[in-house]
């Protein structure tokens, strides 16, 4: 009984070093293995963006940075990957600062690996700061001006990925890849309004409160953090790769069961503690 | 990289245009500083009205962008005479949309020196009065600068040193650039965002106790959930059958249900809350209902 | 400087600066102090570059040297926003703020139309057809109204029906409290895994890689050095520092 | 099915316009002096109760208002405060305030002199246990850390705005055995305080809580109209299940195809379902 107890005063670093090595061995071993079963909301997504019709354009709005790069980046690379793979014209464009450096980075190491070509395939339009809400709206009814040029200060116009777009009509749909709440300004003053398909990749913390959205069909598909990505590589043929999603997967799995581990070790300490009478603790109250 | 020269004042057409052009931007900005002087001599007891009339008109656009009929209405044959008026108004809105998105946008970009001048004034005052740590704030200072100037530079060709000479300067700070942001912009920010993972690690073990009914239900929803979504979850059931009423009982599936039905009716229930309060709090801002607090702090 | 060495110093910084952070978690320390302010000065010197390269040099500056002088105006009001640091008109920037608040706020009728009559609508489930279905849609209602009823402070819980199902409802949200727990127990270890696939995947091949040449033992060794030596140093301080307080108390 | 306008529609006017009327006509007549119901939340109880607990271990108590600053959560958070602070004055505890807001922090030194005076013990007021540590998220996480550890706090109350330095306090409180109070509108927080604490005030149950202690009229009018808007949003589903439940069982009972038809055209079109 009081292995328990004494188990519950474990230094909180070598929780730390335990954690770290659990995760670095499937990391290491790197399986390509893709999970089996594909969540309808993925497939969804999948099947809104497969279904873009030829004159039309998807936006990837991207609004996260280096912080949640290891959960964003592998939903941006497998959506991009499928539309280089359908010629599906596209614009990434970042609301943050950091972030329009790095989605370009990643964008251009996705392009050079399937051989697209810049401004005729996809474009990157850049940072994009202020009144959220005018800006969208604002690119629903005038999407050249209020956009204005790439990152690089070309005007769209001379752009061929992006130069046929005028307005809300040559839309096809908007994917926002975020790790802050801008989905209500997509569904307020653009997607619902105009019935553009909006398909939600959201860091795995924002999910749970997006599945109201999925059932009201303003959000028609979603990819939930990095599991979100692991599952759309597998629809879109690179299930064998040996990708960063991959491994991941395998790598979470190992880390949930550690921590679940973690709680019910820790609540039989406690339980343990309790019945032998040593309070941790005052009175509980509530 | 494209370099992009900047070249003041650089004109299409005549040789005088130019200073035309400065004369009237000068005048502009004559009258931009003539209006500031005004609303600085505004005696106190109207600030607060003017305060309270700009918010709200703020917050006429979208309201009446969107409240506004746009297309006048009939009754019958008969149309209801201003109805016509109002219509153009609320066309005319939607119309202004984009020119609204530009100076949205551009002046909500000249905020960004904002948050840069509180961190000037914390850091300058540890720089000036040495106060334990003040090299930390040296490095602070070290660090702005160096990525901002290499980023222009890495823009902009320096021709007075010779093609040559530009193009490896140019080259040289677009690999300086390339390091501080790569090297050091990037991790350290997604060092410190996962942070919080051991913070989760340390806690499950020590903090996260099942004290009550509803602790219970709540991790035993979370464990489930959590093997749900990752693949070990469908390998812990996977000798249950694909199809039939105990592929219901697979490990994903329940997960899968839990989230779509009764997770979904949760957050829909807390998001009308939400959604009503963001209502309530909206009016509040726009009306200048606010009471005691930042709103109302002496002029 | 060819390529591969910029990437090689880019991962090697990399690699320092995760580690320095990571040194909090044994001790909150000098070392991870200096980074995080050189992480503080890097964002801000790069928002200040990315902000006027790509927003306000090709739509204002741009613009207004090439002949819309108005956009002048646009720099007298965004000067507004500095005037937070003047004591005596501190309030003009409450204008200004006052003028982005009121606009945000102005929206708010157009967004609770889109954002929660879809919402209304789909929760107008009709109690029919296949017996799964209406399983669940029964198991929908009572939980929207029962986590619903949770959140009503007007009046008194006095009746056992409204008791009930308020209590029902905080019952209810665990399940929903449940999912987030898990979701975000999810995300935030796919950020460490990140972390860990980087100094794995990317920082220990370059070790390896650069482990041949010469002057990479060397300094390697040196920084070793280096690094014990103001280990023992901190030690034998730290030690005498507890010998003293000791002494004191 | 109707498909969504893009701008205001006949329903729109009605509901928006009823939310509004709610919404104003609570606020207006609460700050014209009329006396409004808010209920006492069963957290309250539990507050009082922790203090109490607090009192007779003699040890200090630890109130935390997180990372808000001056604003809506943060002035809230002052009148939670101060309730705990005239509870403690009583039975002569102290409570330690750590701040991560230089302009809250003025603002709560005054409300805790505020409420030591009510209580008729000015003295018991300690300016130093009202302090600003730093902005810094985790560096101020880690100072209440340290005061919880030092002072062995026998009850932490965290109540304002949090971010996900809420874990590092909970859990660090639970090392020390202190009895954990929480309340947040934070909803991404509110799983791991109802994880480690005794008890969560969740959502906006935060603000009914500091509207039943401060009385103030625009916050009390404010949550009595939201609560007539959540009536009356349940009403239109409520109606809508009929209406629509009617619609499917229409072919078996012919006679309700008018009535169908018109609350279609009534009602059930401007609420179109995908």
């Amino acid at each position: 009984m009081n292995l328990l107890f004494k188990l519950q005063s474990i230094d909180r670093r070598i929780l730390y070093v335990l954690i770290a090595v659990v995760l670095a061995v499937p990391l290491l071993k790197r399986p390509s293995k893709h999970p089996d079963n594909v969540f309808p909301e993925v497939r969804n997504a999948y099947n809104v963006i497969d279904s873009v019709p030829k004159g039309k354009i998807v936006l990837l709005s991207c609004s996260w940075g280096a912080g949640t790069k290891a959960e964003n980046e592998p939903q941006l690379d497998a959506l991009m990957r499928h539309m280089f793979q359908k010629h599906i014209k596209f614009v990434v464009f970042s609301w943050d600062a950091a972030g329009s450096e790095i989605t370009y980075q990643s964008a251009k190491r996705i392009q050079d690996d399937m051989h697209a070509k810049y401004g005729v395939d996809w474009a990157h339009l850049g940072y994009k700061t202020g009144a959220t809400n005018a800006i969208i709206s604002g690119m629903g009814e005038n999407f050249q001006k209020v956009m204005g040029q790439d990152r690089f200060g070309v005007k769209l116009s001379k752009l061929p990925a992006v130069s046929f777009v005028k307005n809300y009509k040559q839309i096809g749909a908007v994917v926002d890849i975020t790790s802050v709440s801008l989905m209500g300004y997509w569904i307020s003053y653009l997607t619902t309004p105009k019935n553009i398909p909006l398909i939600y990749c959201p860091t795995a913390v924002m999910s749970a409160g997006a599945y109201q959205y999925l059932d009201s069909g303003q959000l028609r598909g979603m990819l939930n953090g990095v599991m979100g990505a692991v599952q759309y590589e597998t629809l879109i043929g690179r299930g064998h790769a040996r990708t960063d999603a991959a491994a991941t997967s395998w790598a979470l799995s190992a880390a949930h069961i550690f921590i679940i581990l973690l709680i019910v070790l820790g609540n039989l300490g406690y339980l343990a503690a309790k019945r032998a009478g040593i309070h941790t603790g005052g009175p509980r109250v509530g | 990289m494209h370099s992009l020269n900047y070249i003041p004042l650089a004109l299409a057409s005549g040789r005088y245009s130019s200073l035309i052009l400065l004369a009237y931007i000068l005048g502009a900005l004559v009258i931009g500083i003539a209006f500031l002087a005004g609303l600085m001599a505004t005696p106190p007891r109207y600030r607060k009205i003017v305060v309270m009339l700009v918010t709200f008109a703020g917050g006429l656009y979208f309201s009446l962008e969107f409240l506004l009929p746009h297309n006048p209405i009939y009754i019958g044959k008969y149309m209801i005479p201003g109805s016509r008026g109002v219509a153009n108004l609320a066309n005319g809105l939607t119309a202004a949309k984009p020119s609204v998105a530009d100076w949205a946008m551009i002046i909500g970009s000249f905020a960004l020196l904002l948050g840069v001048s509180n961190l000037f004034q914390i850091h300058g005052k540890a720089v000036r009065k040495k106060t334990p740590g003040w090299y930390n704030s040296l490095a602070f200072f070290i660090t702005f600068f160096l990525i901002m100037i290499v980023g222009f530079l890495k823009d902009y060709k320096l021709g007075f040193l010779g093609s040559h000479n530009a193009a490896a300067f140019q080259a040289g700070s677009g690999n300086l650039y390339n390091i501080l942001f790569n090297g050091f912009v990037q991790s350290l920010d997604a060092t410190m965002f996962s942070l919080i993972a051991f913070y989760i690690v340390s806690a499950a073990y020590r903090a996260f106790r099942v004290k009550s009914a509803e602790a219970a239900l709540m991790m035993g929803t979370a464990g489930v959930i959590m093997l749900g979504l990752v693949p070990v979850g469908a390998w812990l059931t996977n000798w249950l059958p694909h199809t039939g009423f105990f592929a219901s009982m697979r490990l994903e599936q329940i997960t899968y249900w839990l989230l779509i039905w009764p997770n979904m009716a949760v957050q829909r229930a807390i998001d009308f809350g939400l959604g009503i309060g963001a209502l309530a709090m909206s009016l509040r801002i726009w009306l200048s209902l606010e009471r005691g607090s930042f709103f109302d702090r002496q002029l | 400087m060819d390529k591969s060495l910029v990437n090689s110093i880019t991962i090697w910084a990399a690699a320092l600066c995760t580690l320095a952070i990571y040194s909090v978690l044994y001790k909150e320390n000098k070392f991870y102090r200096f980074f995080e302010h050189i992480f503080i000065g890097l964002y801000g010197g790069y928002g200040v570059y990315i902000t006027w390269h790509e927003i306000l040099y090709p739509k204002w500056w741009q613009p207004m040297v090439g002949g819309q002088w108005w956009w002048i105006f646009a720099a007298v009001i965004g000067s507004m926003f500095y005037f937070m640091y003047s004591s005596k008109h501190a309030w003009i920037s409450r204008v200004i703020f006052g003028l982005f608040m009121g606009f945000a706020a102005g929206g708010t009728f157009r967004e609770f139309y889109e954002t929660y009559w879809p919402q209304m609508a789909s929760s107008m489930k009709p109690i029919a057809g296949t017996v799964p279905n209406i399983i669940n849609v029964v198991v929908f209602y009572v939980i929207l109204l029962a986590a619903m009823s949770y959140f009503f402070f007007s009046f008194e819980h006095k009746s056992v029906a409204i008791k009930s199902t308020a209590a029902a409802g905080r019952w209810f949200l665990m399940i929903g409290f449940g999912a987030m727990f898990g979701a975000t127990v999810m995300g935030r270890m796919t950020l460490f895994i990140g972390r860990l696939n980087f100094l794995l995947n990317q920082w220990v091949p370059e070790v390896q890689s650069d482990i041949q040449y010469p002057w990479f033992q060397i300094t390697s060794l040196i920084a070793l050095l280096v690094l014990i030596a103001v280990g023992i140093f901190y030690i034998i301080r730290n030690r005498r520092y507890a010998k003293r307080a000791k002494e004191e108390t | 099915m109707g498909t969504m306008s893009e701008f205001a529609n006949p329903a729109v006017y009605v509901v928006e316009g009823l939310l509004v009327f709610f919404i104003l006509w609570k606020i207006l007549s609460a700050r014209r002096g009329r006396q409004l119901f808010i209920r006492r939340i069963p957290g309250l109880s539990v507050l009082d109760e922790a203090v109490g607990r607090a009192t007779e271990m003699g040890r200090p108590m630890l109130y935390a208002p997180g990372l808000s600053g001056l604003d809506i959560v943060g002035l809230q958070s002052m009148a939670i405060m101060s309730h705990v602070i005239k509870h403690a004055a009583n039975y002569s505890t102290r409570v330690i305030v750590p701040l991560a807001d230089p302009v809250l922090y003025t603002v709560a030194e005054e409300v805790a002199k505020d409420a030591y005076t009510t209580q008729g013990v000015p003295e018991q007021f300690m300016a130093e246990d009202i302090r600003y540590l730093t902005s810094q998220q985790f560096a101020w996480a880690s100072g209440v850390v340290g005061i919880l550890h030092r002072e062995k706090v026998a009850t932490a109350f965290y109540f304002g705005y949090y971010y996900a330095e809420a874990l590092i306090l909970a859990e660090n409180g639970q090392m020390v055995g202190a009895i954990q109070v929480a309340g947040t509108p934070a909803i991404t927080q509110i799983p791991f305080f109802l994880a480690a604490c005794d008890y969560t005030i969740i959502g906006d149950e935060y603000y009914a809580a500091s509207a039943y202690l401060s009385r103030e009229p625009t916050l009390l009018g404010s949550l009595v109209g939201q609560d007539y808007g959540k009536l009356l949003i349940i009403g239109l589903v409520l109606l809508g299940v009929g209406l629509v439940t009617l619609k499917v069982i229409e072919p078996h009972v012919p006679l309700l195809h008018g009535f169908n038809t018109f609350a279609y055209n009534l009602f059930l079109k401007y609420f179109p379902r995908t």
